[in-house]
């Protein structure tokens, strides 16, 4: 065991690995399950005499990062899915204004009041624009503690370079659960990149003014803006794709699936490969972008695919996208909070496979 | 030949949007000339908010930072905690403010956020055309009260005072109401900002200006009837001067009037 | 070597700290581990349940579907353990509040009077304690050998003169096997 | 009160809203009858000799469209 | 002319409807480009007595919403684009609790603030739940005033059939333009259906007490709840497809395009046909359901398909989960509140066939 | 053998999910006992909060709403605007009410709501496990405040008193402050909640009810231990009376303490 | 028939109403009519545009692209309209404010001072009901031979008073032609 | 306060927060010894001759767990 191994739940180590990563502001509001992560961040940024604040709402949460954010400072602000709703409006502007920041889903299930259990219900809302007109932002999805650590460490370094918001989209199994987790090493604030557009510090170099803003009404000019920006979605989809594959070579069957889902499908995986069944996972990591290609690449292999999620069905249609037809993509989802267990997949598995 | 009064650095010299006669030309322009005699432009950030100011960052000569319809204080409490040592100015209407940013703005006045609310209150909706605001008196028309506010029967509610009520947080530390309905209060205006902001750099805690401003246009008058109005109806009901004053030193307060 | 194990108990019984005191100590023992608990609505009562997994390899689910032990701390968890356990898996069940036998005949039943044991030694409290030495000792998936080290960081200081009591708690229990 | 002062107007600034016409406690000003470019009807100094600097025009104008000059 | 044909607005159109349909309750706050239907409702709903209220914010209003429908009361809010993002929450809430209501959405262009100019951009938030978890809601998109009337009324009907918010989907140019329209007739708000589950009016019938609401923190029972309304999703899908074809039949290249953007294409239809070429569209109606049987059909009878939207692409993903590659599928989009022009539709159409 | 105190009707005889010791219950039991009295069972609608008082429509036996955290007020003027002779319930707890429905009530008491809130200050986030509220006293240890609330250097703002917030507003005609640590407060509370309810069924305007209510859990503290706590710190700071009370006819006016 | 019009003009010089009444008067000769308003960003001031179409069928995009006619009501305007202007259509200008002629030489520049002509009538508010009689001659699309009913619900009450005034500057407007 | 009363737990019901205890005037009451089914102690009467029936107890119950006659 290396030496600075910790036990650490996935809420603490998504705020631990944040504070590391130079996030210079916190601000949330507290919704189960992911109020560790609120409460680290409170007693560990104070300390380090960092800003914390419990916004009054999620509403204020979310513009209390666009206003750090648009000083150029890391900030971040964490949620889960109501809170998340309400940050819409927030999340549109942010895309709109071209603001880094993180923020973190630790996704409940619903609709509505819902649950407190972990749910992947949220996907929709999260990789196609919960907010309103045309825009996307990076979506990353861990499936261990230690993977949300590092995810969100690096999200800090994505948001700044691509300057978009960067969302971790975890479910409450990913926060609550305690797994061993590596930190990574603490970023010195001097370091982090400088931000030209950002406001303040005119004083420094007496530059003309920065305006942070989202309004055009040319329609012509706000059309440009729109395509500027997604001519970068276009660089981001080919250069910033994640995803995982396990024994995809093997298998007739690839469970596609994230997060949590994921790891089930690698126990359902070990079970039938006791039984002498080959099943392989194919999970992405960004979930925006989405890696289509590879998806498509595998179907004209004629895999087919099984895409397994806490929900009723909203990744697969991403499959869908990707697979156009080529292969059979079927779709096996629990929801309100149920977890789906390694038997009941691999019985999927089995089923659709007829053995 | 002496210049006397001419136009301010932080300003720019540019034709605005705003409609004749409107009070957000002129409360600009006191903002600019408190900032150039604080000597802070290169040190100043304003969050402009949606209405009719949104147009601000396209004549204050320093930086801004837009955000969402009534999350102005939220945005402003980012921008000042991560700027300490820069003057940060929240300007917002009485749409933005009183109702749709009701929460942010009590409760950035509540943790006594070191910025300085420069508060429109206009008695309507400027920017999507004249409907009721929380600052609307009542009897006063607007196409959502086309029959004028009416507390009683449709409970349209009250005009708010947003001075008194933030009066009663303990974040709140200076407090003031003026007008620029003639050159007097614009004076007067012209103090409180100015205190405010000296305040806000000494980083004593939450400092606001509520300034009484015609909008001629939705309130369907000409500029001088508008001021007439805004003396006769708006000043009677929302008293001017400092409501509240707990800034450090006894001479920074206002004398009795 | 993976063992799963489902603990469920009381809300006040400990389990929550029965179950990261475990991984924490097969982490330190160079495992692979997860902690997942569950809680019911209420926020005091209702019975608390914990999915904990530790391993030489990577591990799949953290969820405990069919578990290799569980640990029935009180009467409430005993048909929420029996629905899932793994059939001829071990079953470790504190005999001093669960007086009742389970129905399946295809599980190691344990009995331990975790209770007893732990006011014996000095605290009803640390009756989870009592049932981990017994869970180490029935499994040997964990050795606790760090235990001490562990409880030394879990605990805040002012506590640390409870540790020998832990410990004594752990050896009830392995020895109650 | 024994000051001399100088308004000057920007005839391309005035949105011709009259309040300095309102403001001006010696009626200098008054609106003029050509419009700007802007189909505005701005102020003008009508009688200019009657300015006493005081810079009420200058401070109620939204537009900043006055400069006032001592003499 | 129908001697009742009157000249009016798509929003106050709207506005029209909604009260002859039996709203009994608007809740709204002010946005451009839809304020002059909350202007109508503060005229027209006073003026009968029935309440009208602008709400302190959009949040709040659907919240309100929320409050009303669930004593039974049609009732109804309306927004634009930055205004519907903060009402994810509440709509989630509303889908959650099975509550029947009415929201109007007259887009603009986004992200942020954006412009005020018309906008398709929040398909992908209406269709797929710009809110959390798994839910959907009827969205229906009209292409003229008189159609804006029409599925308004018919909206509150729907409503409360399938006891879930109904969506209208218009843009900026449906809700700013004037044409003339016939409206229905005006409803007797004692004819309207009685609603067994509603709060309020026990005493009545001393029945059982009503509790609505959308929490359950039992994730099985939570579960079971989201199945049943997704099978009543089922029926809706088969039952409420609604869409327009125009000369799909003689078509080579058939444009799929709702509202505004249908009404640019069908402008390009005639003036290809004057130019000797024949185009189709399918113009769906209903948005969710998204009528994707049909298309596939259309698919498969050889057809080729342009999405043509003012979005830079999102229906055109349903389209292409219709067609699963049986088909090309392409896309022409404008964004930030350009409209497309007849002529550049017909350009693309052309070059696309390569005539 | 006479019943003297005895289980109301309007509520049911279930096992609450609240801690032992939770203010909730009692303020429950004051609620039905008055909805008794004034014979109103089946014309009332609560509308329960996302908090712990969710469990709300468990316990009372009469119809519910439950709307999103922090909506309350708003979804309550739905169902008042379509139940005019019902009795509505607001109830609410500070974290619903003071925090991120800071907006909802301020505007719904400002229009002269004629609902009934019951505030529930409980100075801490029951339900998601002791975060800091509005109305956390200063210094007081929550999991968002570690050190205690800090109004200075960290900027947690300052607790608020609602009661007073609200008081300056056109649309509220009652408000009055109670608490239940002891026998005597609890029967002064319940005589404030049984005005607010009948100046709401004579529609006089917005009432509301705040009551100073024990977290034993959140607090960690034993129930009786939190009882005393409460009467140390909140009391004080939180005076207890009618704030305001505007009611028609001067019978229905607290005698002066 | 469909005749697709492009209005342009100042803020306050009735371009809106022109366009409203065109088409209301439009739909009461028995056509449809669609009328779509465009403005700038500013409150007062700005071009204000409005897109208008009668035709005898339905008619397809609202927006009028390649204009049959085209209404110059100030110079600020000229470009704009000019821009998009069908070869060959109806190019009416106010020439009380447009001095300056079109670039274009393929369209049918009709030029009419509809500010004098409203003046001599009492009121240059009327211009642009100058314009309409001028744009009906022209066009023949709408006959206006309703408007005085329709100028009776189009005004209130307190203003019928004006009506006589209206059709005035419309039989000015045609008579210009 | 000649009033005689009685007051009457339901153990079950009962979550053994004690207020009662503390409210009661005439120390009627005490935690008991033994658990409820939930695995509170319950309050109990333990001088029940000296209850008043002043309703202190069902007052600040919060789990209307008393109910208090009057003999
Ligand atoms: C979320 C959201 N809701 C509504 C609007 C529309 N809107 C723009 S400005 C404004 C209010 C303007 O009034 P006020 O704040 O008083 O400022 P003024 O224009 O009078 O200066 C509104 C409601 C919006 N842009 N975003
Ligand atoms: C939008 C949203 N944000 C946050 C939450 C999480 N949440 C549930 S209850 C609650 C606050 C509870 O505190 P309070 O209102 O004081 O009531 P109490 O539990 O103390 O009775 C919060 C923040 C939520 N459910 N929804
Ligand atoms: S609408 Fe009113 S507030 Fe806005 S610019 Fe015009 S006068 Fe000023
Ligand atoms: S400076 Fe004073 S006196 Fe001179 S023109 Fe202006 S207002 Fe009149
Ligand atoms: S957490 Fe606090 S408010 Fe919630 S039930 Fe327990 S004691 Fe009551
Ligand atoms: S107050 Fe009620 S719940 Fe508490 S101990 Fe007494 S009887 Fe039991």
């Amino acid at each position: 065991m290396p030496d600075d191994k910790r036990l650490m739940k996935g809420n603490e180590a998504i705020g631990e690995a944040a504070i590391r990563a130079g996030c210079r502001a916190y601000f949330g509001y507290p919704i189960t399950p992911q109020n560790e992560l609120t409460a680290y961040m409170a007693k560990h940024m104070l300390a380090r005499k960092r800003t914390f604040i419990q916004a009054e709402s999620e509403v204020s949460a979310i513009n209390m990062v666009y206003g750090a954010a648009a000083t150029g400072a890391r900030s971040m602000t964490s949620s889960s899915s109501p809170g998340i709703s309400l940050k819409q409006e927030g999340i549109s502007y942010a895309c709109g204004a071209d603001l880094p920041m993180v923020i973190v889903n630790v996704a409940r299930s619903g609709p509505g009041l819902g649950g407190i259990s972990p749910s992947q219900g949220d996907y929709f809302q999260s990789t196609r624009g919960g907010g309103h007109g045309d825009y996307y932002h990076l979506v990353l999805a861990p499936k261990s503690v230690q993977e949300a650590a590092d995810l969100t460490y690096e999200a800090f370094d994505l948001a700044d370079r691509w300057r978009m918001p960067v969302m971790i989209l975890a479910d409450g199994l990913i926060g609550q659960m305690m797994e061993g987790v590596v930190l990574p090493p603490e970023r010195d604030l001097a370091s982090l990149p400088r931000k030209g557009w950002a406001a303040g510090h005119q004083a420094d170099t007496h530059r003309p003014n920065n305006h942070v803003t989202s309004i055009n009404l040319v329609p012509a000019e706000l059309e440009a803006l729109n395509r500027k920006r997604f001519a970068r979605y276009d660089e981001i989809k080919s250069s910033e794709l994640r995803f995982e594959e396990v024994n995809v070579e093997k298998a007739d069957l690839v469970f596609v699936a994230y997060g949590t889902s994921a790891r089930v499908c690698l126990g359902a995986m070990e079970a039938a490969k006791r039984a002498g069944l080959e099943l392989g996972l194919f999970r992405p990591i960004s979930l925006w972008p989405f890696p289509h290609a590879r998806l498509a690449e595998l179907a004209a292999k004629g895999k087919r695919f099984l895409s397994v999620e806490m929900s009723m069905g909203q990744m697969v249609e991403d499959v869908r996208l990707a697979v156009e037809g080529k292969a059979p993509v079927d779709f096996y989802g629990r929801c309100g909070g149920v977890v789906p267990t390694e038997e009941e997949v691999l019985a999927e598995a089995r089923r659709l496979l007829g053995k | 030949m002496e210049l006397a009064y001419g136009h301010p650095k932080s300003l720019k010299p540019v034709q605005s949007k705003y409609c004749p006669g409107c009070g957000h030309g002129v409360i600009h322009r006191l903002i600019a000339e408190v900032i150039d005699e604080l000597a802070l432009q290169e040190r100043s950030v304003i969050t402009n908010p949606v209405g009719c100011s949104i147009w601000a960052d396209l004549y204050f000569d320093f930086d801004s930072v837009q955000p969402a319809h009534g999350r102005t204080p939220a945005a402003s409490t980012g921008v000042k905690r991560m700027l300490p040592d820069h003057l940060v100015i929240c300007y917002q209407g009485d749409g933005d403010l009183a109702a749709i940013g009701t929460a942010e703005i009590i409760h950035a006045a509540n943790r006594g956020e070191k910025f300085t609310t420069i508060f429109v209150n206009n008695a309507i909706y400027g920017m999507t055309g004249g409907q009721m605001a929380p600052t609307t008196l009542v009897g006063q028309k607007a196409t959502t009260a086309p029959e004028g506010r009416d507390p009683a029967e449709a409970g349209m509610g009250y005009p708010i005072r947003v001075c008194e009520l933030l009066a009663t947080l303990g974040g709140t530390k200076y407090l003031a109401r003026g007008a620029v309905n003639n050159a007097a209060n614009v004076r007067k205006t012209k103090q409180y900002i100015k205190k405010a902001f000296e305040a806000q750099m000494r980083g004593e805690g939450f400092t606001m200006v509520e300034v009484l401003s015609p909008c001629p246009t939705n309130w369907q008058m000409q500029p001088v009837e508008a001021e007439e109005w805004l003396e006769k109806n708006m000043i009677p009901f929302y008293p001017l001067g400092e409501i509240k004053n707990e800034l450090g030193g006894a001479e920074t307060k206002e004398a009795a009037k | 070597m993976t063992e799963k194990t489902f603990i469920a108990g009381f809300g006040g019984q400990g389990v929550i700290s029965l179950g990261q005191l475990w991984v924490y100590c097969a982490m330190k023992e160079g495992l692979e581990v997860t902690f997942f608990p569950f809680y019911g609505a209420e926020k005091r009562g209702g019975v608390a349940r914990a999915s904990v997994i530790v391993s030489d390899r990577e591990i799949a689910s953290p969820l405990v579907t069919s578990p290799d032990s569980s640990v029935v701390m009180n009467i409430d968890s005993l048909p929420i353990c029996e629905e899932i356990a793994r059939p001829g898996s071990a079953f470790l069940v504190n005999s001093s509040l669960v007086k009742a036998d389970p129905k399946r005949k295809d599980l190691k039943v344990i009995k331990i009077p975790c209770n007893e044991l732990a006011e014996s030694i000095g605290d009803v409290k640390i009756a989870n304690m009592v049932m981990m030495g017994a869970l180490s000792k029935v499994t040997g998936a964990v050795k606790l050998d760090k235990l001490e080290a562990v409880l030394r960081s879990f605990f805040p200081e002012a506590k640390h003169k409870f540790i020998p009591m832990n410990m004594k708690a752990i050896e009830a229990g392995r020895a109650a096997i | 009160m024994a000051n001399k002062g100088k308004p000057q107007i920007d005839r391309e600034r005035c949105k011709g809203c009259l309040l300095c016409v309102r403001a001006c406690p010696t009626k200098v000003l008054a609106a003029s009858g050509e419009p700007n470019s802007w189909g505005y009807y701005p102020s003008e100094a009508v009688a200019p000799d009657k300015c006493i600097a005081c810079g009420n025009c200058y401070t109620v104008c939204p537009d900043v469209a006055i400069t006032v000059y001592k003499l």
